[in-house]
């Protein structure tokens, strides 16, 4: 294993303009690959927290004992995906209602009988969440004796649950697009580096080496161009997130949360280096003698 | 040792070599004249493995090639030492790197490694060009680090491809003595050359090439 | 003017391979480029159309003459960022508020006196509307004498202008980076390919050829590289933009304008022929005699 | 017409010329000889501007180096016709386009270029190869080519450095020839050979060249 590395390392230095060349040509691809990847992770993020802001009100029949309204919350409140459930009792409507018109509190000052309805409000958890198991939830409600009215903007919810599934969709198809076109980006440096050596090769191949004797250098080179242009796009990735993450938590509440998931930071080099060992084995390709 | 049997070679419309039979047996030391192009270095590529023929047999040291063994061929080319016409030396390495990547590829330790190439550079008079890069070699010089790569080896055969064609009379007389000592000691030696001078009263035998064809069988 | 493009063309066609490789690694590299542009294209019109829902309302005095209303409207309407202005008078403020209050309308039923107050509601344009200006206007309707109170979300209004901003200098700013990176990949792309040639041109000088002889070739197969990979890119970028577009039209309705700005799939093929040409210059570098 | 004052040439440490001084007039020819790695190669280069000296002064044509602007190089070049001795043909260009090429960059018409690389070819007995790629190309056959390239601008100096190492006796004698003639139409030339059976007994001039040094000025 000495060996090879020696020579990797050697014929990595003597030309060692343009394998910076190439080492930075691998870092900015991934570094761009890495970027999609931290974009994907944070749209994930916001979409996640979308649902979470719907909710589903119940209108409560009057007069009902508080014994039965427990029951329908403890059984509300088993649901996987329900957040938390609040009881509002008719006065706190009211009280709430007079919030709402504010100045115009006084239109309902002097009403006796408070005309509203009990009810509760039902907060959904983003995740795990799916239309059937949230219409079958609906009709179950529905069922209740104790329930008047059930609340709940459907379409709106159906709607946001496609949306996000046609962003979750569009940002892959995207991010996809973008691996494939950074791995191609990787494979033609390497390519090019290894096509001005089609000679050397040649020569090794008369001298009386093995296929693995030739193999090896080059696949120790392809390695750790990988491995530099990987670590490089770490590190830009790096500066680049902590940069966003400046500009946007003081400022941008709905992205509060932009992060650089640590996976990426290190999947970098790995995939560098994979990239740069397959890349080298693809393009020395079969060596025939 | 070596045994060509009706060998033709076709490079697109040049027939290279036509129907070339003769055998050369272990320990003889045989030139291969011609004019340009007459197909000397054709031969010697069928040799080593370089070229495969169109038609016709070679056997190369009991090894038959047609039912030689892809994984055979790289242990086949280290039993044979070669001068290429056009060196093909490595220009990223140095000379001693280049010689001494024959060793290499055999396994040797580095310190035997460089005992041997410092050796064989001692033989080529380039012992002072060692940590040189070819391209600031002179023609002869690059000339004497590819004989000082075929010999290092110690290989069984040493095929030879216009080896002197840049050398001086001092120096080629030099080289004559380094490839009659190694076939001295029991070496095949194959050995190209259109300079009659090499070989004239040496009492060699010479094979003689025209157009392809093998014309003469003759003793110098 | 003929000589150099026949060389250029015979010697793309001796190496095709390795030059389709850098053709495409180019098309890839402006693809992205393109892509780039065409999301900042499209983030800036998301952001140009978020202002345009916000409102300002501003509170009448009561006992009028509509006169002095419709000049206060005449004056709002000249200003360049005012979208619309509605009139809603006493009597429509109270049907709105019924309309509110839905089932609990008959809150609102047996009063007599009207306690509403008409008012205007003006609506803003995204385009062109900052702080400054926006700030001389409030002042100006507060000092108008028919008007009581004027209601604007100045707090979420300043909150999301400085939003805006920060996603423009953010997508800017990676933007830019992604620009460089590109540009950085076609250059090191065009540089291998140079590479290769070192020793082709050192025997042309040696024959007497001058300096333009020399680099005419070269920079007509940079062109010839770089026109080739654009040409990719835009097409690339037409497919990408039309398989979003189907996606997003149906369902996504705030990104119901996704569109590929003509612009771009002019510019790529542009941008990638001063970019083959530069790239070729720079990789040939100073020629020396 | 050459006219070498005091000239040295370093490498490194290795010095290639040492304080060499003599002149050539036009019209002359003029063989450079010695050992492998004396320095002829290195003389050559200072003539056709691919290297500078580092001291001494060099004129040709009347054109003093140390005041030759950078524009004229190449301009100087297209007077001297050079075979060099590592051919330096272009492995992507046909034979025909690899001497083309000297015409194309001298802006002659695509008419005359056909006619006047034809005739060189056949000069060099290669007419039959026009369309074959270097590589593919026997030793001397490249050999030729380059010689083609060289002569086919109608030099003023031709410059040869090693012409015939890879050539037979009969290809050797047929560019001898060509050089002769070229010679008698007035063209000065000079040529690099350790091949002493070239010069003997011609009554040329020898310019003799050891460990950088010119030992000797003499006729062949
Ligand atoms: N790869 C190739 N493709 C096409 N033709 C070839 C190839 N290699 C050699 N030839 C042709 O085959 C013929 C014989 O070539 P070869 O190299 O064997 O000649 P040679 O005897 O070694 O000549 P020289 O003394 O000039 O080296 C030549 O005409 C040459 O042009
Ligand atoms: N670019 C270079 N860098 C370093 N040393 C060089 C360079 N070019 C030539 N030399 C050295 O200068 C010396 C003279 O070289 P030159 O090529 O002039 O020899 P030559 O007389 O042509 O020999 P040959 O007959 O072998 O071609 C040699 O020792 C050579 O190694
Ligand atoms: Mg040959
Ligand atoms: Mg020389």
């Amino acid at each position: 294993m000495r060996y090879p590395l020696k020579v990797a390392l050697k014929s990595l230095w003597l030309e060692r303009w343009i394998n910076l060349l190439s080492i930075l040509s691998i870092g900015v691809g991934l570094f761009i690959l890495g970027f999609v990847g931290f974009i994907l992770y944070n749209v994930e993020g916001l979409t996640k927290g979308a649902p979470e802001r719907l909710t589903i009100t119940v209108f409560l029949k009057d007069e009902i004992p508080r014994t039965d309204i427990q029951r329908v919350i403890d059984s509300v409140k088993k649901r996987a995906f329900v957040k938390s459930v609040r009881f509002i009792s008719k006065e706190e409507a009211l009280e709430e209602l007079k919030e709402a018109l504010r100045e115009s509190a006084y239109l309902v000052e002097g009403i006796d009988e408070n005309p509203l309805f009990a009810s509760l409000v039902i907060r959904l958890k983003g995740d795990g969440l799916n239309k059937k198991d949230l219409d079958a939830f609906l009709a179950s409600l529905r069922k209740e004796k104790i329930v008047d009215e059930v609340i709940f903007g459907e379409e709106v919810m159906n709607k946001l649950l496609g949306v996000i599934t046609n962003v979750k969709i569009g940002v892959v198809v995207v991010g996809l697009l973008f691996c494939v076109a950074i791995v191609f980006i990787c494979y033609s440096t390497v390519k090019m580096l290894f096509y001005r050596r089609k000679e050397e090769v040649e020569i090794y191949k008369l001298l009386g080496a093995t296929k693995g004797f030739i193999r090896s250098p080059f696949l120790f080179e392809g390695l750790l161009l990988g491995l530099g242009g990987g670590i490089i796009a770490s590190i830009g990735n790096l500066l680049v997130s902590k940069f966003l993450e400046e500009l946007s938590n003081p400022t941008l509440p709905f992205m509060r949360y932009v992060v650089m998931p640590e996976e990426i930071v290190i999947l970098l080099p790995l995939i560098g280096m994979t990239l740069g060992v397959v890349g080298s084995a693809i393009a020395l390709g079969k060596i025939r003698y | 040792m070596i045994r060509f049997e009706g060998v033709t070679k076709v490079y697109d419309t040049i027939t290279a070599l036509r129907h070339v039979t003769f055998t050369i047996e272990k320990g003889e030391f045989v030139y291969i004249t011609g004019p340009s192009g007459a197909g000397k270095s054709t031969l010697l590529k069928l040799i080593y493995l370089a070229e495969r023929p169109d038609s016709g047999n070679i056997s190369i040291a009991g090894w038959d090639y047609k039912s030689l063994k892809e994984k055979a061929v790289p242990y086949l080319r280290r039993n044979v030492g070669v001068v290429f016409q056009d060196f093909k030396l490595l220009p990223n390495k140095t000379v001693y790197d280049n010689i001494a990547i024959t060793l290499r590829i055999r396994g040797f330790k580095e310190r035997e490694i460089k005992e041997r190439v410092y050796e064989a550079l001692k033989m080529v008079n380039l012992r002072h060009k060692a940590d040189a890069y070819p391209p600031t070699l002179s023609g002869g010089e690059q000339q004497r680090a590819t004989i000082a790569r075929a010999i290092v080896g110690e290989p069984t055969i040493l095929i030879a491809d216009e080896p002197t064609g840049n050398l001086d009379a001092d120096n080629a007389a030099g080289i004559m003595r380094i490839f009659r000592n190694i076939h001295s000691k029991g070496t095949t030696v194959v050995f190209a050359t259109h300079n009659r001078e090499l070989f004239r009263n040496t009492g060699m035998r010479v094979l003689r090439l025209d157009s392809g064809n093998l014309v003469a069988d003759e003793i110098g």
